[in-house]
């Protein structure tokens, strides 16, 4: 079976949720990736998303994150906020997922405005939403995002969500819980940071796409790792999965 | 009791005047949106508005010139993506300027917790390291007195109105809402005046598992708005219409298509 | 999964040792009184006990000399009168001496909350005028950033247990509990290890109106002890045993009736 | 009928709840004396227990303060953190009935210890379980307390709960929100603030009481108002309603 790039990018964020994690959901990609790990190898894993659900169980993709399918098969719903005070703030959640509409070299996060002038910006965004405590709470962080010069820059134009900062120290001296982006898993491959610096480098491509590619679709000199793995393609489990769970038609 | 129980024109008019903060609160479900066309079709202008994730309701409130500020944390077409009104009136004062106040959902959901339990302020760890403190007054260091370590305050949020949809009242105007009940509680309870819009008025609340009951003395008014919540849903009731989030889209694009649209609602 | 859910000797073994802060909560109700029996059988030592409202099953872990210090709000044999070995320890240190730290339930419930949030302090309105902050050391006074009001800050209780008693666990060990739920949750979250004893293990937890659901990777462990909560009670399965409140006046200010009653449980 | 000085206290404290008043009710007499309101001349009294529930409708009476039936009654059950968070710290409660171990003359309460040294009391009490914040936070606060001169001293040992501290202004300057105890009921009378130095004054004496015995049940000279009025004797519709409640036989 053959698959697009953005099925190849949730296939591969599906993978990185094992066993009984918590999983912080967003809707969009990330829903779609946790539902997939779900029905595949961790059918174990507790969803958990910001409208108050605690291991929604949905039989298929909710549409928003407020689906009232999560509320009916979840084993708790909670207020908002119990939700981010009790469940989230105190680390109990295993990993966020996170989307961006730029990510910068540390992994810092912003989905507030595009623009140097927060008054007058080109471009308003939707703004925080869960996403500075998500980023700050969970155990680790999973960034989940196309891969081009307009979305990967050298510094974001606005700190929505903390990454690693300006590197080494930096979580631990705001006083933030998890360790922050582990991943960030785009249409063409993986990037992690490095355990010394903390810059987010090349360690992984994606099946038929070349090192060069990657760097190109960067705003910044992006670092390749001296070894670059290649993810593994689809299955065709995966892939059944995935296209009954988002409804697409089996790929050309 | 039951004069608790009024129609919606009338507890709009009595509740939200020019000039007041009013939030329209609904975690994606139960957003009382009749509620919010009421509000456009009597001509309210100044309004602060605050909700959490402003989305079509807020788009359509601001696209009409009903607000002056908004304190959000995600405004946004869930699903769909931006809200075309709101980013006019941000990034073109159109058709008035749009002043902001920007938290995130853990700083907004304990501004309404601190609102609703007469605190001045609410503390969380939260928005440290990013850029919105820099940009948002509301938003401020406090020391725990007991380790000294650093956390984040955030004011109290109470609203002179509060407006929520639900399931259903009973006749003393006790409401009972079930499913993902959201910011519901706190924001009635934060407000100095409240609103509940319900799909039904029975004559006893029987309980349902996971349904939060509000007594009636606790909200100022109750309007029997069946539907009241569409395009989003109202658990037990109705489903979301996924369609209008999506069609909302190419009406919110257009000054012209959304001042059609207004034409409608206001006729 | 079904490795959460242990024999009551074992999770109390497992999970409580000498010198521990211990929180066997519940208010009136689903009190965990079973589990402190097993203490005092364990021959704990040295314990911080914590509780809003030390009842029966304190007195007899005071009396039986499993506590060094005691942390409440509000410590009597409700509706009967005094704890007579509480009153015994503070005021003879009988069996042994017993520090306090003591609170208001206000105070007491939002420490958990902090704990339960990761938190390091809570806010509220509070103890001012009173003489409880001459005595206590864990009430301090904070100031709002936006308003400058004088607030009272309490600090977070995080025990190491946390034990509570409930209505039903599920084979995976999430636990469920309706009626008055106190602060149950609060003391579950806010504890480093927690152990919730169940009237009933069931395959599948059917909803109930005002029920809380704890999912079970939030519980450390859960017993199945019918009855665990006598002489209160668990709504829907027992009646609050109300002459054995009364019956335990005269037990209790005898030293030497408790040290037979006493007898009678570690037997 | 006769009747017992404790059933005049009941009854007049009864009397004093009216319409749809919310109240937060302690177990004991006030619980006795909220339920009577409610059977007899306030049907709509809204009763407030402390352990959260709310608008509890017991048809007997409430053995403790978790009563099942007080949470199989209620308009809504919540937890003790909301109780006292959302419902009694913003002001929702309109009059907190309040009993004491001492009390004095500005109507500051005691609960705690009797004797000069807190660290080794004369006698230990409960403590202050609910009643600093009802005492603060209630719109007013009624107190019930049997009169003698062990209970009602010129200063109590331990504030436990604040009254009107040491006079007019003392309330305001502490920040406290209701207007704070505006009535003392015992089995002699009423005391009420006076309104000019809020020291409690003999207002009313129940049928049969003289000024004197009140004078003498009283720690501290207690002064006595010009119009001292008397208690209407408890009706028959009262005691029966009362001791249906209590079970108490016909009093001799």
């Amino acid at each position: 079976m053959s698959w697009t790039a953005d099925e190849m990018m949730t296939v591969a964020a599906a993978r990185a949720l094992r066993g009984d994690t918590r999983c912080f959901v967003g809707i969009g990609l990330p829903s779609t990736a946790a539902n997939l790990a779900r029905r595949t190898h961790a059918p174990d894993l507790v969803l958990v998303y910001e409208s108050g659900t605690i291991g929604a169980k949905p039989d298929r993709l909710p549409l928003s994150i407020g689906d009232g399918v999560l509320a009916a098969t979840a084993d708790a719903v909670v207020g908002v906020p119990e939700m981010f005070n009790y469940w989230l703030q105190p680390g109990r959640i295993g990993v966020g997922f996170l989307g961006a509409a730029q990510i910068d070299r540390h992994g810092n996060i912003n989905t507030t405005v595009i623009g140097p002038d927060y008054a007058d910006p080109r471009v308003r965004l939707p703004g925080a939403g869960g996403a500075p405590e998500i980023a700050a709470s969970c155990g680790e962080v999973i960034v989940i995002v196309r891969q081009s010069t307009r979305t990967f820059v050298d510094r974001v134009d606005f700190v929505t969500s903390v990454g690693h900062g300006d590197g080494p120290g930096d979580r631990a001296r705001l006083g933030l819980r998890g360790r922050g982006p582990v991943l960030v898993i785009t249409d063409l491959g993986v990037l992690e940071p490095d355990p010394d610096d903390r810059e987010l480098t090349l360690t992984r491509l994606h099946p038929g796409v070349t090192a060069e590619q990657a760097v190109a679709a960067t705003g910044w000199k992006l670092r390749v790792a001296d070894t670059v793995t290649t993810t593994e393609a689809p299955s065709e489990p995966e892939l059944t999965a995935l296209r009954a769970l988002t409804g697409a038609k089996e790929h050309p | 009791m039951s004069g608790r129980i009024v129609p919606l024109a009338d507890a709009v008019a009595e509740l939200v005047h020019d000039g007041d903060t009013v939030a329209l609160e609904g975690f994606t479900h139960l957003i009382p949106v009749a509620a919010g066309h009421e509000i456009i079709r009597q001509g309210r202008r100044g309004l602060t508005l605050v909700r959490m994730t402003p989305d079509i309701v807020y788009d359509q409130l601001i696209g009409a010139g009903c607000a002056a500020k908004l304190v959000f944390s995600w405004a946004g077409n869930p699903g769909v993506g931006s809200l075309h009104r709101f980013r006019d009136a941000v990034q073109h004062a159109w058709p008035a300027p749009l002043e902001i106040e920007e938290h995130s959902h853990a700083g907004m959901a304990n501004r309404y917790v601190a609102g609703a339990s007469g605190l001045p302020f609410a503390v969380l760890r939260g928005y440290l390291g990013t850029d919105l403190p820099a940009h948002t007054a509301t938003i401020a260091p406090i020391t725990c007195p007991f380790t000294g370590e650093t956390l984040t305050a955030v004011p109290a949020l109470n609203p002179d109105v509060g407006i929520v949809h639900a399931q259903r009242a009973d006749r003393a105007g006790n409401v009972q809402f079930w499913g993902i009940t959201g910011v519901h509680k706190e924001v009635v309870l934060a407000s100095a005046r409240s609103l509940v819009t319900v799909e039904e008025v029975v004559d006893e609340l029987t309980p349902v598992p996971g349904a939060v009951v509000l007594p009636g003395w606790a909200v100022t008014r109750v309007a029997h708005v069946p539907g009241g919540a569409h395009p989003s849903y109202a658990m037990g009731y109705s489903d979301r219409d996924n369609d209008y989030y999506q069609a909302w889209d190419a009406i919110s694009r257009d000054r012209g298509a959304f001042t059609e649209w207004l034409a409608g609602v206001t006729a």
